[in-house]
């Protein structure tokens, strides 16, 4: 037979001057199981709480209802005292007389009933309860950043200066990302490498990082604290420990004229290359597609002058796997193509580019130098029209989102175009100007203001080419639609931002959920930004949604102080309201009978597979296990499972049946 | 003189929602009828239609269910099972000649306090208006109690 | 092949031709037509503007017509009449109330079930006959002109790339000609201003014209009556505003199928064109 | 049925198999299971109009799996209930050889990819009169469709032969057994009989193959298909998918659209 105490709150006048407090502490008495009730003045205050301490000694209870105000406002505190006096917090129940009785409802009988009622249910729960005990989750203090970019760069330092270590990968050969290849940066202008290359630095000679670059997440095992990781080391072709970085081997390399990804298709590169100069870490890889040797079988240039002999042809892709207790994705995104728009051509004419291959038209490290240059014809564009929105805001064509830094880099384009072309006339077609930041509306002020930026305000019908000049065909909304017709030299499309190729696979590889166009979902859109719902994962930068700078290094230094919390324990400790399939001894072992049906209940991916093996080895039966690491407890598996194989702690099925029997 | 009918209604709320709703419905001071039990659960995705049967079986005379709204949830999907699960569960009543009028389910955020307390009236003035619901009653009368 | 015919008001006033290029062609090709019993206006630009009941119950009334005659698929070689025909059907199917509504005014039961094509729709499933029967390729520079009601709004007509058809461009490679890249295949040619703002016609029209002849086309060839009066009938006016004699003809696609299959040009109409085609009686002999 | 014995025997004879589970006489005008484990058995084999038996129920059956690889003799409806357990992981891939059987034609199906194809050329359809008591029901009201339930209800006796003959109802361990707590009440009175019911349909609800024999295995009569195939073409119509189509988990309770409809919430 329990013993179950009942402590009856009047929250001063809060419960007591709607229900009759002494009344329902004297109805409680009769409660079977009930060996102690008693109300008082305010059972939160420290009398209070030591009132219920001594009770729970003096009468032998096992068990509290607290009839008090809502369990969200002070279970933690009960279930503290509860402890303190020896009895497992669990065992501690609150029922809401304030918030759900006294407070909403006028002083009478009913409302005394009510609140008897309400403690009644719970007093029947409690009899069920079972006492249970935190779940604790060894943690590997080591963090996994995936992508290279200034993101990941800037999560990959802040832990590694919370004293943790990292390890970084990068699929490419360097660390960077799309920030190493702008020319400027809004709303400063300051250079893009000038800042970001001390950071690539710092990262590649941090002791607690190490770099993965040219290298891919293949598979996550584990959990949160407990991830494995298998990551496959593309081959460089090259023993990375000789290699200087002379660049003798990439001056040699006979094949010369290999579109350059980096330069966006603007420049070339050779088959032994570095993506750009100041490339972290500053070691060449072999592109075994466009290598002559890989294609002929003849050349090996390289080898044969490189001064270390770090060549290695026969290199081939390593496996490694790594434990990890936490990971940030920091993948970021890609722009849509400029060939997807049939009203512009679908991006025939070299002259039409988009914003990042004006990045590099701009940048003083691209292939024209910083000057510039049509890429046609190579000579100076004297009108350019840059595209706002285009694929952006598109329900019919192209995304339904607004890709954010658009309008910001437009002004910014135009702007360095004015700069770099005196006489030049810039005209930007826009939708509408989206400069929310700050100093970004004062950005675009000055490029209209004082760069004499032309402003219009309507969509580009069509792009045709005629006499060498692009036609630019628009509408200027604001003149009443009046159309408006430019004869371009250069046209910049400012298109869409894009989920990173491959971010789908990865979110599959790594069980995180993503949105329609393959950004990675955040746990709650307010405030659980930089988690994912998987626990232990979480996110930064444009990987999630379009973001510009600041954006992505304030969420990633956000989601470092995620890791770094996690990281500060040797162990996480986790609520016990979790599911749990049964067990049973043989012959059944368990109600699970393995139909798996909950699989996709659950938005965690908890539910993972268990094998019951006889001794010989051979599998008996394969039975639900819930990840009690992984499981947040929602219940929606419980109520799914047909043989009732599934329960929910706290919230158990006997619980409840008590609880709806008694109302 | 029998006493007027009052009907008692059960609730199933889950904890994040609408259980903080119904919270702030009481620090909001705003008053409503007090028929209803509310019985709290982490999620919409937990209640499982039994209940809603074991609660009619105790001779509830309506009851709502509800929740976050699509999006809100909690633990992200949980409300989305569990309406996939109503919508289904709905009809099976519908087919079996179960009273639906008595079942109402509902989405109530944790910033809809004035919405609880009014879901909770109409809901209580519906069932007042049904009357028991003897229907249901008697066959848990045939049985043994 | 049999199939419906429905030429609406353009094809027996101001495009004979059409009427008669289509006829001509579509025998030739061994294809029968039928034409829809009784039919009426389709509702194309006043009916569509003054009032929406009206513009359901016209287009209702030729399809009920059509599914009384026991016809499962009707062409419609004017692009407006298509247009009407198949955005009035797509909307009763969409509005069970409406359709209830337009039944009563027309007194006719309508089920819906009745096909709308296009003549290059038509022409391009019997591309490979046509192919086959070509007795003097066209051997041309052609600028094909789509017009706006072909090809939009997509979800309504749902033919082709909106942005950058192919249909009509493909037929012609088909009997010998040569498609010339050019930006306007869509372009207004100012259309329902063809009376009333002759102005306004010789400018968007004129654009497409010295644009054609820029890019070395021969001729313009169209699948719209209202293109080709603009680009044909009011040639003296687009002339007047560019200042210069522009003597490229516009000609319905079926025309050049004809021209191109060996037919009588005077049985494809090509006698009624306001701007002369020139090389009708050597087409396919010169180079 | 020439053909389906011939490759009975051939199974048997080469070993393929180590039992061929078909149709046999039974009392009367019924037929039967029947296990033919020897290729003399093989004659035994029966199949007409009355093979109405969904043999998938037995497929499940610890004593079946037990004997090795079996070939089951399956129309469509049991073709559907084979596929639906491959789904939830009841039955292997290729556990079974099944003879399908469709209006009278036998094609042997290996895989489950096999199966899968098969069935996707085929049209599932409703008994004629199972339509006609659907359409009833519907058009009853809803307190004459309670009284009705009711009125059937008060013949059940829970002796759980409709539950026995599913071949989806192959829990160890049923809701019905499951007595911590007793969720649904043991005794056969009304509360239990419908809340049994209830329990059912639910469970069925898009797991359900429509084979209908739980409504023939009622020895009191209640058409308690109709229950489940209602609860079946309801998860079709709100969801577009079908129990039974797909090797592969699809359980239209256990996944969701962010868009499912949803009116009925307040």
């Amino acid at each position: 037979m329990s013993r179950i105490g009942v402590f009856t709150c009047h929250c001063g006048e809060n419960i007591g001057a709607t229900v009759d407090c002494a009344k329902v502490a004297e109805m409680c008495k009769d409660i079977p199981g009930v060996a102690y009730s008693v109300d008082y003045k305010y059972m939160c205050s420290d009398p209070g709480q030591r009132m219920m301490q001594e009770a729970i000694k003096e009468h032998k209870l096992d068990g509290v209802v607290v009839a008090a105000c809502s369990p969200r406002m002070h279970e933690p505190t009960f279930r503290r005292a509860v402890a303190n006096a020896g009895v497992n917090p669990y065992m501690c129940e609150m029922a809401n007389l304030r918030e759900h009785c006294s407070w909403v409802h006028e002083k009478g009988e009913a409302t005394t009933h009510k609140a008897a009622d309400l403690i009644r249910v719970l007093v029947e729960k409690i009899k069920h309860n079972e006492p249970l005990f935190p779940i604790k989750v060894p943690v590997t203090r080591t963090a996994m950043v995936i992508g290279g970019g200034v993101g990941g760069i800037q999560v990959a330092l802040d832990i590694a200066n919370g004293g943790h270590k990292v390890v970084l990968v990068e699929k490419s050969p360097s660390i960077g990302g799309h920030m190493s290849q702008l020319s400027e940066t809004f709303p400063t202008l300051d250079c893009s490498q000038c800042i970001l290359t001390p950071r690539m630095v710092e990262a590649a000679q941090h002791p607690n990082i190490t770099l993965m670059t040219y290298s891919e997440v293949e598979k996550v095992d584990g959990f949160i604290g407990n991830f494995k990781v298998t990551v496959r080391k593309k081959a460089r072709k090259l023993d990375e420990k000789l290699c200087t970085g002379c660049g003798l081997c990439i001056q040699k390399c006979p094949n010369k004229k290999i579109s350059d990804e980096f330069n966006e298709g603007l420049g070339t590169r050779t088959a032994i290359y570095v993506p750009f100069p100041q490339a972290v870490p500053n070691k060449p890889v072999i592109d075994t597609l466009n290598c002559t040797f890989y294609k002929t079988g003849k050349c090996k240039v390289c080898e044969k002058l490189c001064p270390t002999g770090a060549i290695r042809f026969e290199q081939e892709d390593e496996l490694v796997t790594l434990d990890i207790g936490a990971i940030v994705l920091a993948t970021g995104f890609k722009l849509m193509k400029t060939d997807v728009f049939p009203e512009y051509g679908y991006g025939k004419s070299k002259d039409i580019i988009d914003g990042m291959q004006f990045e590099r038209l701009a940048s003083a490290s691209g292939p024209t130098s910083g000057v510039m240059k049509r890429p046609s014809d190579g000579k100076e564009p004297e009108t350019v029209v840059f595209i706002a929105c285009s694929g952006s805001r598109d329900r019919s064509k192209g995304v339904p989102y607004c890709s954010k830094i658009c309008c910001m880099y437009t002004a910014k384009h135009a702007m360095l175009y004015k700069h770099k072309v005196h006489s030049g006339k810039a005209y930007v077609f826009y939708m509408d100007i989206r400069a929310a930041g700050k100093d970004y509306d004062e950005f675009v002020r000055r490029a209209i203001e004082e760069d004499d930026v032309k402003y219009i305000r309507g969509r580009v019908s069509k792009i045709y080419e005629e006499d060498g000049k692009l036609v630019v065909m628009g509408a200027d909304t604001l003149m009443g639609g009046e159309p408006v017709e430019i004869r371009a030299d250069m046209v910049v499309l400012a298109t869409a931002v894009q989920s990173n190729e491959g971010s789908e696979e990865l979110a599959q590889t790594l069980h995180v959920s993503y949105d329609t166009y393959g950004f990675f979902a955040e746990a709650h859109p307010k405030l659980r930004p930089v988690e994912t719902n998987t626990a232990g994962i979480f996110l930064a930068g444009a990987c999630q949604a379009p973001r510009d700078i600041p954006e992505t290094v304030a969420q990633a230094s956000g989601a470092a102080a995620k890791v770094v919390g996690l990281f500060s324990n040797d162990e996480l400790t986790r609520e016990p309201i979790v599911a749990v399939v049964n067990r049973l001894p043989a012959p059944a072992y368990s109600h699970c009978v393995g139909c798996f049906l909950c699989l996709s209940a659950c938005p965690y991916q908890a539910i993972e597979q268990e094998e019951i093996k006889s001794r010989s080895g051979e599998v008996i039966k394969t039975l639900a296990r819930i990840n009690p690491g992984l499981c947040q407890g929602c219940g929606t598996c419980v109520a799914t499972c047909r043989t009732k194989a599934i329960d929910l702690q706290g919230f158990s099925n006997e619980q409840i049946y008590a609880e709806l029997m008694t109302l | 003189m029998a006493e007027p009918f009052e009907p008692k209604i059960t609730a199933f709320v889950c904890n994040w929602c609408t259980y903080a709703g119904a919270d702030l419905t009481g620090t909001s001071r705003i008053k409503y009828q007090s028929n209803v039990r509310v019985l709290r659960v982490p999620c919409t995705g937990r209640i499982d239609y039994m209940m809603v049967l074991k609660a009619l079986h105790k001779g509830a005379d309506g009851i709502i269910v509800s929740g976050c709204h699509p999006n809100d949830c909690h633990y992200t999907s949980g409300n989305y099972h569990a309406r996939r699960r109503w919508m289904v569960f709905k009809k099976m009543m519908e087919v079996m000649g179960v009273d639906m009028r008595r079942i109402t389910f509902s989405w109530v955020s944790a910033a809809e306090g004035a919405r609880w307390a009014q879901l909770v009236n109409e809901v209580t003035d519906q069932v007042r208006a049904l009357g028991p619901y003897s229907e249901f009653r008697q066959i848990v009368g045939a049985g043994i109690e | 092949m049999r199939i419906g015919y429905y030429p609406g008001c353009s094809l027996l006033g101001s495009s004979r031709e059409f009427d008669e290029s289509t006829r001509a062609v579509l025998k030739a090709l061994g294809v029968e037509l039928e034409q829809v019993p009784d039919w009426n206006c389709c509702g194309a630009s006043s009916a569509h503007i003054l009032n929406h009941e009206l513009s359901l119950a016209l287009p209702a009334r030729i399809l009920a017509l059509a599914e009384q005659a026991g016809l499962t698929e009707i062409l419609a070689p004017c692009a407006a009449c298509s247009n009407r025909l198949l955005s009035a059907q797509q909307e009763l199917e969409k509005h069970p109330e409406l359709k209830a509504a337009i039944e009563k005014a027309i007194e006719m039961p309508y089920q819906g079930t009745v096909k709308i094509v296009n003549i290059l729709e038509v022409l391009d499933r019997l591309k490979d006959r046509i192919a086959e029967k070509v007795k003097a390729p066209f051997t041309k520079h052609v600028a094909s002109y789509y017009g706006c009601l072909l090809v939009r709004p997509p979800r309504v007509v749902n033919f082709d790339r909106p942005e950058d058809p192919q249909s009509m461009d493909l037929l012609l490679k088909a009997v010998g000609a040569t498609p010339v890249e050019w930006p306007f295949k869509t372009e207004c040619c100012g259309a329902a201003f063809s009376v009333t703002r002759t102005d306004i016609v010789a400018k968007l029209s004129g654009k497409l014209v010295k644009d054609a002849v820029n890019r070395g086309a021969d001729a313009i060839v169209v699948a719209c009556p209202m293109c080709h009066s603009n680009l044909d009938l009011r040639r003296a006016e687009i002339n007047d505003y560019l200042q210069k004699e522009y003597a490229i003809p516009a000609m319905f696609i079926t025309q050049v199928i004809g021209l191109a299959l060996g037919l009588d040009p005077r049985d494809l109409g090509l006698h009624r064109h306001m701007v002369p085609v020139e090389f009708t009686e050597t087409a396919g002999v010169q180079s | 049925m020439e053909a389906l014995k011939q490759r009975a025997i051939e199974l048997l004879e080469k070993g393929e198999v180590k039992a061929v589970l078909g149709y046999a006489k039974g009392t009367g005008q019924a037929r039967r299971a029947f296990f033919a484990r020897q290729p003399g058995q093989v004659d035994k084999l029966v199949l007409d109009e009355a093979c109405t038996q969904n043999l998938a129920a037995y497929a499940t059956k610890h004593e079946v799996k037990k004997l090795g690889r079996v070939a089951i003799v399956a129309p469509p409806a049991t073709q559907r209930a084979l596929i639906q357990l491959m789904a939830e992981r009841q039955l292997r891939d290729g556990d079974l050889a099944i003879l399908a059987v469709d209006e009278g034609a036998i094609k042997e199906l290996g895989s489950a990819a096999a199966l899968e194809e098969h069935l996707a050329l085929k049209a599932q359809g409703l008994d004629a009169k199972d339509k006609t008591l659907l359409a009833k029901l519907d058009a009853m009201s809803r307190e004459d469709r309670w009284a009705y339930w009711q009125n059937e209800f008060s013949r059940c006796m829970k002796c759980y032969a409709c539950r026995n003959s599913c071949p989806m109802c192959y829990c160890e361990h049923c809701t019905m057994d499951c007595n911590r707590p007793q969720w649904v009440p043991v005794a056969s009175h009304s509360i239990g009989n419908l809340e049994y019911h209830m329990v059912r349909t639910m469970h069925l609800a898009g797991r359900c193959v429509e084979c209908g024999d739980c409504g023939r295995a009622c020895p009191v009569g209640i058409p308690v298909h109709l229950l489940t195939i209602s609860a079946e073409e309801t998860v079709h119509e709100l969801f577009g998918q079908r129990a039974g189509a797909k090797a592969k988990l699809d359980y239209a309770l256990s996944t969701f659209k962010t868009d499912d409809k949803e009116s009925f919430i307040r």
